[in-house]
């Protein structure tokens, strides 16, 4: 076997994991110097999407690289660009001054616990920028600098920027226990947007906004391309309950516009998470259409920018309109959702060409999403089962013994806990919650969140993954439980390394992918095998030789 | 959103709060207010120092206290060599006759309520 | 350095402990009391009192003495039996000394009324129990209470085997005919009991119901005394009476004995 | 080190309070000058900056959740954890400010046994601040007996109440040694724990040593130290009816404990001090989670480039036509299609 590289899980030792040094080291944070070591940062944005996008100062650079060509009034964006920050966020300017250090966050950042490293304590990630807005905005700082906490802003100011605020997850879990609520997602996000005005990108989320402002998704799938994708999943759909389902595109007054992250197109266990939707939908008769235009849920501009977010998210009101449809339907998508929630009507609305959502089905209006006109698949799915329009079985899930990871956006930014708690109660015989402390509002991140989700930044994955995989293993070992279900496209995409790694034997899935699998469908065949086209039953054999 | 309106009403809350010494003594008119004692007519000496006794009164009648109940010695016996019965209601108050103009003028006006008058009787009443 | 002083240094040196500036601050305290006795004051190795139930039956004696005390101590006169406060009243025989009566003791005695106060005694139940030592015995042979220490835990009461101590369930001082200047009254909250005159004595008189009994029921209706001396009336008195005490067997040993 | 220069900076403080006092006499400058700059630094330094804050707008509704969403009816929803109505975020708020609950969630991670992460509660931090907040505030409520005439009702009551267990005279009070407990424990916790050392600044030591020359001072002046009481209420009603006037005979060590005090005023507002009242302003705190109901405006909201579906359906055309997808326009016809029509 050939010698696995930092990209690989395989790398890295659990014993080594296991022990990380809780000890700060013996020179102060601001004179220890950032150890940009192989597997934990990410490539820098390639300069063809950053021109694509008009970004400032598209170049080839290597984090690794002493000099990072950033253009030669580098120091004066950065002030400035604090500055309007500033101006435009109230946020941003609390945050910089109430800090007590009281250090309530510090072992709340799964980096921090899985990785020891006190730059990811969330206390001390907004120092790095909070001691630059003491040294150029505070009196104390101008004069009594580092005592104060203020230091001058260098290259390697910027460096460790860029390394630490690609070692955020955005997750909130932090901000939960802030007695100010102080949000170090929005720290990080000003971070970001801050290192975006010298042309610093991770290339990982770079190119799926290039892509996205191009194409519609993420992944660049071009319409006949995602014409191709869903009618090749309606032949799996077919082949494995028999029965045919219809795939409206870009369809022109159909009642739903229904948007979900791409990621559902491509990877597995997306993919069956996707094939859900097409015969949920199909077998409720709902009036849908999929948009080759808006075909991306997820907005990676959370990761990069506002103007970003603002720029992607525009397409999904924009063809809703276009379309005129009367609502929009969103699939399992954790940051989709966090934009859907916070940003969207504020960015882009207000929506008053649409309805207030109504379900064709219940009849029930959704009355919470009377602005936004945007409904959660599984607000929507909740609604179905609990007015008894699904006819499920649940115990054709029986091979399955399932927990539920809340995603950290519909947690924390949302609140959506309860709705797929009750799915999963209705469509599985066998489910099992994971530790108290480490579900719900207290959720911890995938690791791979925020853009960080790429293999070349596999150390920190994993390492930020420990939490919530020690808690998989824990119900694992407890339960027996075999697969973990999640409403999010990056948990379906990441979480199968951190189960990998930390819990083998546990697959990831979609909730929607359970709901089908247990629904009874009209003209529906045996049933012998699920959308994974596994034979039923065969998974648990499976997880038991693991 | 600003929230102009909500952040000016709770400043101007927190204002008022904290001037609120200023204009309650203002308003009270008694700012000008000082402590007006009526000394012994007939006596123009304490068992102690004046400065001694504004400033240990206290401690010299918790010192009483302890002394006649608990060692039975009723007898004090001054710097100066004189000598006093240890009874707030016979000896103190034999000379400031009136409470209410010596104790309680400054007893009141920096808010100190000692609990002697919840047991000791002002023979003149209160 | 008397004892509430360094309790309360105790507790501020606490406050301030780590500052190294409760020592230094500490001595510059207030100067060190001298105090003495009053003249003419009576002092003993160990009080005692001898009640002759006979000479104190009657209801005009012991009127004379409950009043007596009551009046000088501002002792309320509460109706309400669970509010009431007494530091001496009169109980019959058979209450006063349960471990004395049987079935064939006689009439005169059975239900013969007798005045109790408290009992002073050598080893006071009350003493060892009371958490902030308002209740101690000073070295004649007094239980006293310090009314300033009592924090109304009550323990006392459940303590003492002779329902000596009444507790002050509401304010006392609307319940007090007289006001009795030269002596405080007492609180809300706080326990009391008979103190044995300590502040009659301490001016050279004997205790108020001793000096109310003789004068209405003639000499030595009450004896009272120095136990310490063997000549003192006192000392004579148990000598040559046949006298008991309240509930011996406890072991408390009272210093109020009962001529029979 | 951040600890030893707090320390020294406070010491230094009360040193140039009793040299100007004792060896200077500067008796109106250290007890009328500098309390009216103090409160002068202190109100309006509070002023602008929580102007400043005001200032920059609010764009988005960010609040952070911590319960169950407001969505259908059957579904329970969290109302104060996660209140989508102006009460339930008053109510949050409440919460918040008088019982910082946020703080009560405080767990302590561990790795136990070698490789089981767990997270056990923890209500130490929490106790320290509730304990420190609240004392902190009745002591200011407290001294409000020398600053007003007559004193209110409720300085009685609460000097009653905080000086319950009559111990000593002056009685001592409860809050002194709580304030002065929890100031040690927030102290030593800054010392202890290596992270929260590690992220300690000057400005995070100064002012819990700045206090404790407060509360020592204090207390001395109660307890060990007696001075005139009626001269410095003389003097602070001077300050505060505006016809200052110092009073002779007051205990130098007056003079140090309003110093600290007048430093602290004149602190507050430019330091983190100012969490008093940033916890009422957080926007992940202060706002209802109710954006998909109610639209939140943002002031600034600038247009931005967006690729349109026009300039969609330009790029790909031919595509979604030969896939059978329906499009907007129409490709031109070729000119060979052309002839043949």
């Amino acid at each position: 076997m050939a010698e696995a590289k930092p990209d690989q899980m395989d790398y890295y030792q659990q014993e080594d994991l296991l022990k990380p040094d809780y000890h700060p080291p013996k020179t102060g944070w601001m004179d220890t110097p950032v150890d940009f070591r192989p597997g934990s940062w990410i490539y820098p944005g390639k300069p063809k999407h950053l021109e694509y996008l008009g970004l400032p100062n598209p170049r080839e650079w290597a984090v690794t690289d002493e000099d990072w060509k950033l253009p030669e009034n580098w120091k004066e964006i950065l002030l400035d660009g604090i500055q309007e920050r500033l101006d435009k966020y109230r946020t941003f300017k609390i945050f910089m001054d109430v800090c007590v250090r009281c250090g309530a966050c510090a072992d709340k950042c799964h980096f921090f616990i899985g990785g020891g490293d006190p730059k990811n304590m969330p206390v001390l990630r907004a120092e790095l920028l909070r001691s630059i807005y003491r040294k150029e905005y505070t009196l104390a700082g101008k004069l009594l600098g580092k005592m104060v906490g203020a230091r001058e802003l260098t290259i390697d100011v910027v460096k460790e920027w860029f390394y630490y605020f690609y070692q955020c997850t955005e997750c909130r879990r932090c901000s939960v226990f802030c007695p100010y609520g102080i949000d170090t997602a929005e720290i990080t996000m000003m971070g970001r947007e801050l290192l975006g005005l010298l042309g610093i990108y991770v290339n990982w989320s770079i190119e799926p906004v290039a892509n996205c402002f191009r194409t519609g998704n993420h992944l660049g799938i071009q319409p006949h391309g995602l014409k191709d994708t869903l009618e090749f999943f309606a032949e799996d759909i077919e082949e494995a309950t028999g029965v045919k389902v219809k795939i409206p595109i870009n369809k022109k007054g159909a009642e739903v516009l229904f948007v979900t992250p791409s990621g559902d197109f491509l990877a597995d266990p997306g993919t069956y998470t996707c094939m859900g939707y097409m015969t949920l939908f199909n077998e409720i008769g709902l009036d849908y259409t999929w948009s080759t235009y808006a075909s991306e849920g997820g907005n990676f501009g959370l990761f990069t920018s506002a103007d970003v977010i603002k720029s992607l998210n525009a397409k999904i009101y924009a063809e809703a309109k276009r379309l005129g449809v009367k609502w929009i339907l969103g699939g399992e998508c954790g940051h989709m959702w966090r934009v859907l929630n916070q940003y969207m009507d504020t960015m882009n609305g207000p929506a008053d060409f649409l309805e207030v959502p109504k379900s064709p089905i219940t009849g029930t209006v959704f009355e919470s999403a009377k602005s936004t006109k945007m409904v959660h698949i599984s607000e929507f799915t909740a609604d179905l089962i609990k007015h008894g329009k699904l006819k499920l079985d649940p115990s054709r899930n029986d091979h399955i013994r399932v927990t539920y990871h809340d995603s950290c956006n519909p947690a924390r930014a949302m609140g959506l806990l309860e709705e797929p708690r009750y799915i999963l109660n209705s469509v599985c015989n066998n489910f099992f919650e994971m530790p108290e402390n480490t579900i719900r509002e207290q959720t911890f991140c995938c690791g791979g969140g925020a853009g960080l989700g790429t293999d070349e930044n596999m150390e920190m994955r994993l390492r930020g993954g420990l939490p919530r995989g020690n808690a998989v293993r824990y119900v694992q070992k407890k339960y027996e439980v075999n697969q973990l279900a999640c409403v999010c496209a990056i948990d379906r995409a990441t979480l199968i390394t951190v189960c990998d790694y930390w819990a083998p034997g546990v697959t990831v899935t979609g909730i929607t992918e359970l709901v089908v699998n247990a629904m009874v469908l009209e003209g529906e065949n045996d049933r012998s095998i699920n959308l994974r086209l596994e034979p039923v039953g065969e998974q648990k054999e499976g997880s038991d030789d693991a | 959103m600003h929230d102009a309106g909500k952040v000016i009403i709770g400043l101007a809350i927190f204002v008022l709060l904290i001037t609120f010494p200023i204009w309650f003594t203002l308003a009270s008119g008694k700012a000008g207010h000082r402590p007006e004692l009526e000394l012994p007519k007939n006596e123009t000496q304490c068992v102690e120092s004046k400065e001694y006794m504004k400033a240990w009164h206290m401690d010299l009648l918790n010192d009483w206290r302890d002394a006649a109940v608990r060692d039975g010695k009723r007898m004090y016996v001054a710097e100066d060599g004189k000598k006093y019965v240890m009874s707030l209601s016979l000896t103190c108050l034999k000379c400031h006759t009136n409470k209410a103009k010596f104790c309680d003028e400054c007893h009141n006006y920096v808010g100190v309520v000692p609990y002697c008058w919840d047991c000791h009787v002002d023979p003149k009443g209160d | 350095m008397d004892e509430s002083r360094r309790n309360f240094l105790k507790c501020s040196t606490v406050g301030v402990a780590g500052l190294g500036l409760a020592v230094p601050v500490a001595t510059a305290i207030g100067k060190a009391l001298t105090t003495e006795t009053l003249p003419g004051h009576l002092s003993a190795k160990r009080w005692a009192l001898v009640v002759d139930i006979a000479k104190c039956q009657s209801p005009d004696v012991q009127h004379a003495c409950v009043e007596a005390c009551h009046q000088i101590h501002n002792v309320p006169n509460i109706e309400d039996k669970h509010h009431e406060v007494k530091w001496i009243w009169k109980q019959t025989y058979t209450e006063a000394f349960p471990d004395q009566v049987h079935e064939y003791t006689e009439d005169r005695l059975k239900d013969a009324p007798v005045l109790v106060l408290c009992n002073h005694c050598e080893r006071p139940p009350c003493v060892r129990v009371c958490p902030t030592q308002a209740t101690f015995k000073r070295a004649d042979g007094i239980v006293m209470m310090d009314m300033h220490r009592c924090i109304g835990c009550r323990y006392c009461i459940a303590a003492c085997p002779y329902g000596a101590r009444s507790f002050n369930w509401k304010d006392p001082v609307p319940h007090i005919k007289n006001v009795h200047a030269n002596f405080p009254t007492r609180c809300k909250g706080v326990v009391e009991k008979c103190n044995l005159c300590a502040e009659r004595l301490a001016q050279g008189l004997a205790p108020a119901c001793v000096e109310a009994a003789n004068r209405v029921a003639g000499p030595d209706a009450m004896v009272f005394g120095d136990l310490g001396q063997p000549d003192s009336n006192v000392a004579r008195a148990l000598r040559t009476r046949h006298t008991i005490r309240r509930k011996p067997s406890l072991g408390t040993a009272p210093h109020v004995f009962y001529v029979v | 080190m951040n600890a030893v220069l707090s320390l020294v900076a406070v010491l230094a403080l009360v040193g140039l309070a009793v040299l100007g006092v004792e060896a200077g006499g500067l008796y109106s400058l250290f007890g009328v000058i500098v309390p009216y700059i103090a409160i002068v630094l202190f109100l309006g330094g509070l002023i602008f900056r929580v102007l400043g804050w005001a200032k920059s707008p609010v764009p988005f509704r960010i609040p952070t959740t911590c319960g169950q969403q407001k969505s259908l009816p059957w579904i329970k929803s969290s109302k104060y954890d996660n209140p989508h109505t102006g009460f339930g975020v008053l109510v949050r708020m409440a919460l918040e400010i008088l019982f910082f609950r946020s703080l009560f969630r405080n767990t302590k991670t561990q790795i136990a046994e070698g490789d089981k992460v767990t997270y056990g509660p923890t209500k130490w931090l929490w106790m320290g601040a509730i304990a420190f907040h609240y004392s902190f505030l009745v002591i200011f409520i407290r001294h409000l007996r020398f600053f007003t005439e007559p004193i209110p009702f409720f300085v009685d009551l609460l000097q009653t109440v905080d000086g319950f267990m009559q111990v000593g005279v002056p009685v001592f009070y409860m809050t002194s040694l709580i304030f002065f407990g929890a100031l040690g424990y927030l102290l030593l916790r800054r010392l202890a724990i290596p992270q929260v050392r590690y992220i300690s600044l000057v400005n995070d030591y100064f002012p819990l040593f700045l206090l404790l020359g407060i509360a020592t001072t204090g207390i001395l002046l109660r307890h060990f130290v007696k001075t005139d009481v009626v001269g410095i209420k003389e003097l602070t009603l001077g300050l505060l009816s505006f016809q200052p006037a110092i009073t002779e005979g007051i205990h130098w060590l007056f003079y140090v404990h309003l110093f600290l005090v007048c430093t602290l005023l004149a602190y507050f507002p430019f330091s983190k001090l100012m969490h008093l009242i940033g916890v009422f302003m957080s926007p992940t705190r202060n706002l209802a989670n109710n954006s998909r109901m109610v639209r939140h405006i943002n002031p600034w909201n600038a247009p931005v480039k967006v690729h349109t579906y026009e300039e969609y359906e330009d790029d790909f055309r031919d595509k979604m036509v030969a896939a059978g997808l329906p499009v907007d326009k129409q490709p031109e016809p070729k000119p060979a299609q052309a002839e043949k029509e």
